[in-house]
Formats: structure tokens, sequence, C-alpha cells
């Protein structure tokens, strides 16, 4: 049985391949928790951010700096009142935030966060994340039928016609990134080596050619790559439903799109899946053209001392962070009122870090290294996400559908077919 | 309303029986002018049968408030759609209605003052100087020039704070959020002068009949030069924020636009008129107060579209500024208050006076009977006549348009209703 | 347990997978035709759908499962679920859902099952003990390598087929082009 | 101008006068439409500023009805009253000015006055079924159509 258990840490592949079902309901139960508490923070994140791109405080009231403030509002929506219209389809209208949660953490299946860390890695994985991310339109045209009302039905119409619109810009752009897995010419720049390797629709195989091609996808074949990921990337933002393409939510609009009727659990239960699949697609993005798990310069700066230097950041992060929270400390008031708050912040940078601490620790640093680059440039993702919904207006849905259809589509596939071009010619 | 109406399940729409649905057959006049045939235009939904094709598609009524979050305040607008595609609107008003002008008739004149701020009550001190000048006028008084300046230092600061609040609305109706917190930050800074000269902030009571009831207070100068030098870069940090935003530029360029002669038939006056083209300001082309002094351009727009609109207004918080940097610097000295009897009863007789509001012509037609109370007040609100242009504005346009048109038409539902 | 380091999932359960997703299919099946509401029929289709995508991932045929998921599930019954939703239900609620044909249905499907039986039991020699286990892996690539090899001209025959119908589908749509 | 006009009608304009610097003019009802599209179209009156009215209860002809125009081109204002009993209609400007269609709804909906030709000539501040007409001078301030806001709003009273 021990031996079982440890067998597969030893092993190098994923415990889904592995067949080791302990390892894999442990894997899944580490994302599925992973991922909560990532959209918890992604919440708290990007209203913090949001408020200081937008010269405000955002939550400061519950716990130092409103870190408390997204469990408080779990709390909030958790207690309240759960409304279900008399109008509305019950059984649809119940089904459908089930139906999108289950679409965007199903996806995670095949995210690899490292070599052996992902819940398994499917053949088909980036298939497998297109189709199943495509089933969230599902959960919204039902959301919005079944809640019998003008304003989610035009919200569900316009969301669905987004995502499927969208989808093939999208789906254009990730082709040219399998299709470079396969290509082993250098592209007119010359960068990375050349190795003859066979296409994979595997996530993990994706990040793997780029490891033998020695160049982020982002940077083959130059501009090309850069164009795909950009296409990925906005495709990424309307598939999401977010701010510039946030039209099926359009509050200003259409109050709040296909969730109007929606309250309390339900409605977070929306959020909880739109926040996830903010994350599974950027995360697609990161493995398709950023090298997914690999650090930095993996090639022009090999050897022992650049891997140590490397292998440090995770920690080092984190004493940063900690270091942050105890500025905050230092700047918090010197009132008994805020006591409280003090010592919260104070246990809280001091969680930071001992984690810090404990990723110098080298068999927790050799394991953990692979996550930490892969969240990190998730991350940047995520930034760019609130970043987008700080600066930009709202897209009409017409010319939402124009850009879809006649620039990303048509660029889509110009790529595509100038990927293969160069991959044949050079 | 026929069968398959979306949503349509169980129950038919409410209010169905406000539309009346006119099978009149649309003649296609080229003219430039929607308005010139006037049967054409009308505030109810008059509309020709949509284009037939055999996968024909049924038109849905949607009510588009008064509780929604883009009307700003309680306009109910009900739109006849094609889709997305807006084929006639009819506004319902009047959900704001408290009666302004039958108070008006039970007060005297000095009672009635403060009610005037509760019209349009994000641009209360230019409501408040429309009405002191036009009793004024009755009374056949005027007001020391020092009273004038001060009037016109803190009308046009109004006019700042009125155009930023409708920026920062409109700016948001479209869907980029931030430059809302920006423009209350700085109209935070109008309004804190507002508190320190009057004691409010909002429904400021500003002037007495006759003058000024208060004093600039000690450092008065100095803070509106501190606040000149503060605006500008900050009026250039929203114009980075959205004027060549390509979302705005597409969002704003071409939509709802009112053609020059529609404008003047349709009465809209203020940003909206100037932006379809049409070179007029009661500020020059009838000064009152001590607009007279001052060197100011009027900005107008070209194609009278959302976007030109906006820079209309952009230019023209520029230009208030310019007008309160050659106020502020040569307040004359003297009294601020007129010889004004303490109850006031003006001769019998009858005066219409109208200003340059933050929004268009705001006018006040007082009719006097002698008595300490006047006869009848009527107040010409801008945003009233403004909003009939929706409806020419919005036909054919989609429906996230309607919510760019009421934005930028910058009603004030108070003023709307009063 | 010795250590496993050779790709490809090792099947766990598989005959309560098939039975499970194959009750979910009839079932699903069952709630298509009953079903007075069409949006749920349609959802029951969708479930289907998915658990047939289940059937072919059990049959070591991935790609396929993908394609079923992307194609049906996710476009063309979104599609539908998009055209039933804009037509009026209240009409076909009220009607009566089966005509009054119940022997012929009767007897058409005991005939049909009649034939599956009879089918099964004479060529019974026909099937193959087992299925050849294709390699997982390389799936996806066979099947690559077959449209663009052997099958070519159909499947670009098949491609043409779909402009044509798209191209009609946009004429007959559009007023004016 | 108003010696031209004067000219032409006659009697028709009783008044011409300024007050205050304000011209206006008193006309009869029954010429008061052509006026309007005289004034409109030969002197340039191309914004129509605001209709409005005033009730006088005492007088036999209760209604002072006023259309304050102005005229780009001439940056003049001009007042056109003209007095109607009750119960009396004058012609829509509508078809003159587009902007007259709200501005008439108003006075009918605070005065009673109804114009001919309007095409739409209902209330607009007040509810649809709401009795009795707030501006007339008869009209009590607290007054209210407590039958409507018994059946719209269920409770006694508004106030």
């Amino acid at each position: 049985m021990l031996n079982y258990v440890t067998s597969y840490l030893s092993s190098n592949t994923t415990p889904g391949q592995a067949g080791n079902v302990l390892w894999t309901l442990i894997y899944i139960l580490i994302v599925f928790g992973g991922v909560s508490v990532s959209v918890i923070a992604m919440n708290w994140l990007e209203r913090k951010a949001l408020a200081h791109f937008q010269i405000r405080l955002g939550p400061m009231r519950v716990g130092p700096h409103g870190l408390l403030q997204p469990i408080a509002d779990a709390i909030k929506l958790m207690t309240k009142e759960d409304i279900i219209p008399a109008e509305a389809d019950k059984f649809v209208f119940m089904l459908a935030p089930l139906i999108i949660l289950c679409a965007s953490f199903a996806v995670y299946i095949v995210i690899p966060f490292g070599p052996t860390h992902a819940i398994t890695d499917l053949n088909i994985g980036i298939l497998f994340m297109l189709g199943v991310s495509s089933l969230s339109v599902l959960g919204i045209v039902m959301a919005g039928w079944a809640s019998n009302s003008h304003y989610p039905l035009i919200g569900a119409l316009r969301s669905s016609a987004q995502m499927v619109s969208y989808e093939v810009a999208m789906g254009m752009a990730v082709v040219s990134a399998v299709l470079m897995t396969s290509l082993h010419g250098l592209g007119p720049y010359g960068v990375g080596v050349g190795t003859s390797g066979t296409g994979t629709l595997s996530m993990i195989g994706i990040v793997q050619a780029q490891q033998e091609q020695h160049v982020w996808f982002l940077f083959k074949f130059f501009p090309l790559g850069f164009i795909a990921c950009g296409i990925f990337a906005i495709a990424m933002v309307a598939e999401t439903n977010r701010a510039p393409f946030d039209l099926p939510e359009a509050e200003s609009e259409l109050t709040a799109g296909f969730h109007t009727e929606y309250s309390g659990l339900r409605w977070s239960l929306f959020m909880l899946g739109e926040y996830a699949a903010m994350m599974a697609v950027s995360s697609i993005a990161v493995t398709l053209w950023l090298g997914g798990w690999f650090r930095p310069f993996p090639n022009t700066l090999t050897g022992q001392t650049w891997d140590l230097v490397f292998s440090l950041f995770p920690g080092l992060t984190f004493l940063g962070l900690a270091a942050i929270a105890f500025v905050g400390v230092v700047r918090m008031p010197k009132h008994a009122y805020f006591r409280a708050q003090t010592i919260g912040l104070v246990g809280f940078g001091a969680v930071l870090g001992l984690i810090g601490l404990l990723l110098f620790v080298p068999p927790v640093r050799d394991r953990i290294q692979d996550i930490f680059w892969f969240v990190a440039k998730v991350a940047g993702f995520m930034y760019l996400y609130i970043w987008y919904r700080a600066t930009f207006p709202r897209y009409r849905f017409d010319q939402l559908m124009k850009v879809g259809w006649k620039v990303l589509l048509p660029i889509g596939i110009g790529v595509l077919i100038l990927t293969a071009i160069l991959g044949v010619v050079l | 309303m026929g069968a398959g109406q979306p949503g349509d399940r169980e129950r038919p729409i409410i209010m169905t029986d406000r539309i009346m649905v006119d099978p009149k057959t649309t003649d296609a006049k080229t003219s430039d002018a929607k308005t010139a045939d006037s049967t054409r235009f009308l505030s109810h939904l008059e509309l020709g049968e949509p284009d037939k094709t055999f996968l024909d598609t049924n038109e849905l009524v949607i009510n588009m408030g008064p509780q929604h979050p883009a009307t700003h305040g309680v306009l109910r607008v009900i739109l006849k759609l094609d889709g997305e595609q807006v084929l006639g609107t009819e506004c319902v008003i009047g959900y704001l209605h408290r009666g302004v002008e039958k108070i008006a008739e039970n007060r005297t004149y000095t009672m009635f003052n403060p009610y005037v701020d509760r019209m349009d009550y994000v641009a209360a001190v230019s409501n408040g100087l429309g009405y002191c000048e036009a009793v004024e006028k009755l009374l056949n008084i005027e007001a020391p020039p020092r009273a004038k300046y001060i009037r016109v230092i803190l009308t046009e600061l109004n006019r700042l704070a009125s155009h930023q609040l409708w920026l920062g609305t409109h700016a948001l109706d479209i869907g980029a959020m931030t430059p809302l917190f920006y423009t209350f930050r700085d109209r935070e800074e109008i309004l804190k002068i507002f508190e320190k000269y009057c004691g409010a902030r909002l429904t400021t009571h500003a002037f007495r009949i006759g003058g000024c009831q208060y004093e600039t207070y000690e450092g008065f100068e100095q803070d509106v030069i501190k606040f000149l030098d503060f605006a500008p870069p900050k009026i250039d940090e929203y114009e980075e924020l959205l004027t060549t935003n390509r979302i705005w530029l597409e969002r704003t360029k071409n939509v709802g636009v009112i053609s020059k002669a529609d404008a003047i038939a349709l009465g809209v006056t203020g940003p909206v008129l100037r932006a379809s083209g049409v070179k007029w300001d009661l500020r020059k082309a009838q000064p009152y107060a001590a607009y007279s002094d001052f060197d100011f351009e009027i900005p107008i727009g070209a194609n009278g579209d959302t976007y030109d609109r906006y820079t209309v207004r952009m230019e023209e918080m520029r230009q208030s500024l310019r007008i309160i940097r050659q106020a502020v610097g040569r307040i004359p000295e003297g009294p601020i208050m007129a010889k004004v009897p303490k109850v006031m009863k003006p001769p019998v007789g009858e005066i219409y006076h109208s200003i340059e509001a933050p929004k268009g012509e705001l006018g006040y037609f007082i009719v006097s009977d002698g008595s300490t109370q006047p006869y009848r007040i009527r107040v010409r609100p801008p945003s009233f006549v403004n909003l009939q242009a929706l409806d020419i504005m919005v036909r054919g346009a989609l429906v996230a348009d309607v919510i760019a048109v009421i934005g930028t038409l910058d009603i004030v539902l108070g003023e709307v209703d009063r | 347990m010795q250590q496993i380091v050779q790709p490809g999932m090792q099947p766990v359960a598989t005959t309560f997978f098939f039975y499970f997703l194959s009750g979910l299919i009839l079932l699903s099946g069952v709630f298509v035709i009953t079903c007075k509401n069409a949006v749920h029929s349609a959802l029951a289709l969708i479930f289907g759908l998915l658990a047939q995508a289940g059937l072919y991932l059990m049959l070591y045929a991935p790609f396929v499962a993908g394609v079923q998921i992307i194609l049906y599930a996710g476009g063309i019954m979104v599609l539908f679920l998009f055209v039933i939703m804009l037509v009026n239900l209240e009409r076909s609620r009220r009607e009566n859902q089966f005509n009054k044909q119940w022997l012929v249905g009767l007897l058409a499907a005991v005939a049909l099952g009649a034939l599956f039986v009879a089918v099964y039991a004479k060529g019974k020699n026909l099937f193959p003990y087992r299925i050849a286990q294709p390699i997982e892996t390389s799936n996806t690539q066979e099947i690559g390598v077959m449209l663009y090899g052997k099958y070519m001209f159909a499947f670009e025959i098949a491609s043409l087929l779909l402009l044509v119908a798209i191209i009609g589908a946009v004429v007959m749509a559009k007023k004016r082009i | 101008m108003v010696g031209k006009l004067k000219g032409q009608y006659g009697s028709g304009i009783r008044e011409a006068n300024t007050y205050l610097g304000q011209n206006y003019m008193v006309v009869e009802p029954s010429v008061v439409f052509e006026l309007l599209q005289i004034l409109r179209d030969r002197e340039q009156f191309d914004y129509c500023v605001d209709i409005t009215a005033v009730h006088y209860p005492q007088r036999e002809k209760q209604f002072d009805l006023v259309w304050i125009l102005y005229s780009f081109p001439r940056n003049e204002r001009i007042r056109v009253k003209t007095m109607i009993a009750d119960g009396e209609s004058v012609p829509s400007a509508v078809s003159v000015w587009a902007t007259a269609n709200w501005l008439e709804r108003e006075v009918y909906d605070m005065f009673g006055i109804r114009f001919d030709g309007h095409p739409d000539l209902k209330r607009i501040l007040m509810p649809d079924g709401w009795k009795g007409y707030p501006l007339r001078k008869d009209y009590g301030i607290i007054q209210q159509d407590q039958e409507w806001v018994q059946a719209n709003l269920g409770i006694e009273s508004g106030q």
C-alpha cells in the first residue's frame, strides 16, 4: 500500500497516466481547492487593483486591507435568500450554474502545472479543453432561457453568439500552435533549434515540444506565433465574457445579462465559474505560447548556478509578499481600534514568510518550481484582465461580431496558412 | 405581438397598450431633416413594416426603466426592437414630477429661490442664477458688478462640475468605469469651493435676488486659482483615457446623429445643438451677468454625433476654466447686493429670461400680478426639450446606442419632470 | 504492485462505466421523446450525446469523443436551443404529444428488436471476440493520416458540400448581399 | 416687422409692444397658426423656445397661451400671446416646429388646453388617468386625484 502511494512520487508521469487512482484523487482535490482559493484571491486582487486604478482604496474594512472581504462576501452569498422566479423553469434554472461550474472546472483536468503536475495528460488535451469550455455556452443559454425574462434572454443570446463566434478564432490560433509542435523550422529569425518532432494535441506534449525546439511558441516564426497568441488572448477575453467584451453582462444595458434573476449561492456559482474559466483559458495560453511550466531562459542561462538562482524565485516572491505585508503593518494607524487588524496582518505576513522559507528547502523547491512559474505566467494574464477592465469601454454587439468574424478569424486563418508554409519551406 | 415572442411564454408584456403600431408606409424622403415632414416624426411609435424576409423576426417591446441603471434616474423608455435594432422609442416621464411651477405660485419670490436648485440638481448654481436674474429683470434692478463676477465664477465652476458628472456617467454607460472615479475626484474640488462659499455642496442656493447673500470667504480667489491649475491636467487625463481610444471612437462616432436642421426644429440647445454645428451660445448671443466682459470661444462640432458632443463638452470645460481665470483676477470691489425692497412686489407684467445652463437654454417665464407671489412661473427646462430628440437620434440604432445617446443628451430627470 | 510507467490509461471499472453510460443514453433518449417542453428534450439530447462521447472514449477513440463534444454538444445543440427558445412553446405544449397509432408503433418497435436479435444470433461469428486495441496515443494521428491520405478525395468532397450548404444558408437568410 | 404683419392681418394683431426690452404681440386665436408659420418662414424665427399658458380664472377668456420664439439669424426673441376660453382649442404648432410636440402635451397636461392636429395629445408629466389640470388656478396646491391615488398606489393620501 505504501508502495502504491510512493510509487507515483518517484515516477515521472502524471497520476492519471500512471493509473494511480489515489494520487489522481489527491490531485483533483488539490486542483479544485487551489482553483477555488485562487478565485477568492483573484476576487480580492481584482477589487484592490481596480480600486487603485480608479484612485479608490477598495475593500478596507473586513480584515487588514480588506483581506477577508471575499470570505465575508462568500458567507453573505451563501446565507442570502435564494430566489427562484415564479415563472422560471425551475429545473433548468437550477441546473444552469452547475453546468457552467462543471465546464469551467473540467478544463483543469488537462492543464499541466508541471511535467508531472497534472491530473492527467490526455492525448487530445487541447481538443478536450476546447470542447469542454464550449459547454459553458450551454449553461449560459439555459440560465437565460430558464429565467423567463427579457434581459436575461437577450443576455444569453448575445453571450452564446459571442462565445460561438470567438471559439472559431480561438480554434484557429490554437491550431497554429499545435502545428508548430510538428514543424521544426526556425522561422526567418532563427530562434531556437530545429528538431524533427511529431505533432501532438497533448498539453504536456506541447510544452515539451517547446522545450525541444528551445523556443516559446510566442517567438516561433517570429511575428506568426506572436499574432496567434494575440488572437488567442483577445478571443479568450471574449470567451470568458469579460471587459471590454462583457456584453452579456453589460450592466448599463442589460442590468446583469443572463444572471439577472439569480441571487445568493447560485449567482456566486456563476461568478466562481467565470473566474475559474478565466484562469483556465489563461493557463491554456501559457501552455501553448509561453512555455508552460518552464522558467525563463531555460536554454540560454543554463548551468547549476542559474538553476539555483531561478529556483530561489518562488521563495523570494513569498518573502517579498511578506515584506509588503510588514510594510503594511508599519503603516497601520497606531490606534487601539486597529489592533486586531494589525495583528491579523502580522499573522498574514508571518504565514507568507514561513511559506517563503519553506520554499527554500531543496526537495520542496524542486517540486514546486514548475508550478510557481506556471502560476506566475497565468497571474500575468489575470492582471491583463483587470487592466482591460479598468481601461476599455465596452464594445457594441455588432462591433464585437465584426471584430470576431472580420478581423480575428481572417488573421487567424492567415497565420495558420503562413505557419504551415513556413514550416514546410524552412 | 404575435406568437413566438421570446421570453413571452406565459404572459403578455405589460404596457403594450401604449404602443400604437400604425402600418403607415414610410415615404422615402431623402431630406436632410427627418423632422421636415412633421407627420412622420411623432413621439409615439408610428412605425412602418419592418423589412420582410421569409425568416421574419417578431418585434420585441422592451421596457427600459424606470428602474434601469443607465437611464440616469427614473426615465422610462419603451423600446420597440427588431432583434437589437431599435424601431422606435417612447419616453415615459413624470416619475419625479413635484409640481415646481405650482409651488412657485404659492410662495413669495424669495421663498421660491431654493426650489429651483432642486430641478437640475447637478447644476444648481445655474438654476439659481437664471431665476435671480429673471426676477431682477422683472423688478428692473441690476446686481452690482462684484456680485456679477462672483456669479460668473460660481456658475462656470458649476458648469464644469456638471460636465464632469456627465462625462463620468456617460463613460460608465459605454462601459469605461475609470473616468467616473476620476471625474468625481475632481468634481469634489469644485464642491469644496461651493461648500466653503455657501455651506452647501449640491443644492447651493448661492445667489439671492439682487446679488449674492455672502461675501466671498477669505482665500476664495486662491482656492479658485488653485483649482484652475489643478483642473487642466485632469481634463487632459480624461481625454487621454477616451478621446483616441479605439473602442470609444467606435462606440461614439456616427452614433445618435442629429442634423443641424433637426436640432433646430426640435429646439435642442446647449452642447447638443453646438455639436450639430450651430454656433450659438446664450452667453455670447445675449450676454447676461458679466459674460460680455470675458473672452471665450464657442466650441462646435461638425457631425452632430455622440463623439462631437463629447468633444464639444470637453472643450467647453476648458473654456469655462478660461472664463474663470479671467474673472477671478479682476473681481471688482464694491457691494454684493443691490438695493432690493424687503417685500418684493414686482410691477404687473411678464418677463422671459434665459441663461446658458450646462445642458442648454434654461428659461424662466415669470408673470407678476403685482403681489408678493409670482402669478405664474414657467421653467423652460433644457433637459426636457433635449430628451425629445432621443427618438430621432436612436431610430435604426442598436440598444447599446440608446444607452449612449441617453448619456450624451445629459438629462437630469429632476429637471425633465420638475 | 510494481511501478507503472508505460503510457496509456489503465481502464478502471470498464463494465460499470459501459452500463452506466449506456443507461444514460437510453434514459436521455426516452426523455427526448417524452418531454413536453422542447427545451427539456434538447437538454436531454445533449446529455445523451455527452454520454455517447464517453462511450467513444472507452473505445479508445478520444478524437471522435472530442469532436462529438465540440460539434454536437457545444455547437449544433446550442444552435438547436437557440431556435427552440425563440419559438412559441405554448402551442406545442397544448398539443397532444403522441398520435394514436400505438399499434403501428408497437409493431415497428418489436420488428426492429427482433431484427437486432436475429442479426446478433445469426452473425455472432462475425463479431470479433474482442476488439483490436488501437494504440491510444497515435489514434488522432492515424485519423489525420487517413483523412489526408487514403480518403482525401471523399474528405474534400464532403467539405465542398458543406461549403455549398453554408453559402446556401447565407443566401437564403440575407436580404441584401 | 410688426407693421408689415399688421398690414397683413389688420385686426388680427391686437397689440404689439415691448416690456422691459422684450417684444411681444397679442393676436387673435384665429390667426395664430398662420402667424406662427409666417414668423418661422418669413421672419426666420426658426427656434420655438417654449410654449406655455397662464390661467386667469376671472377673465372670460381664461387662458393666455404664450409662444416664445427665437431667431438664430436675428438673435431676437419674441412672444406671441393669444387668449382663449376654457374648452376652446388652438391649432397645433407641431407641423411648424417639431419641438412643439412635448411642449403642447405639457400645456394640455397642466391646463387642459387642447391642440387641434397634435399627433399624440396625452398627458406627459401626470399619470395617464389623472383627473384635473394642476396648473389651473382653481386647482389647490395640495389637491390630488384621490381616486387615482387609491387605485394605483393603494394609499389614502399621497400627502
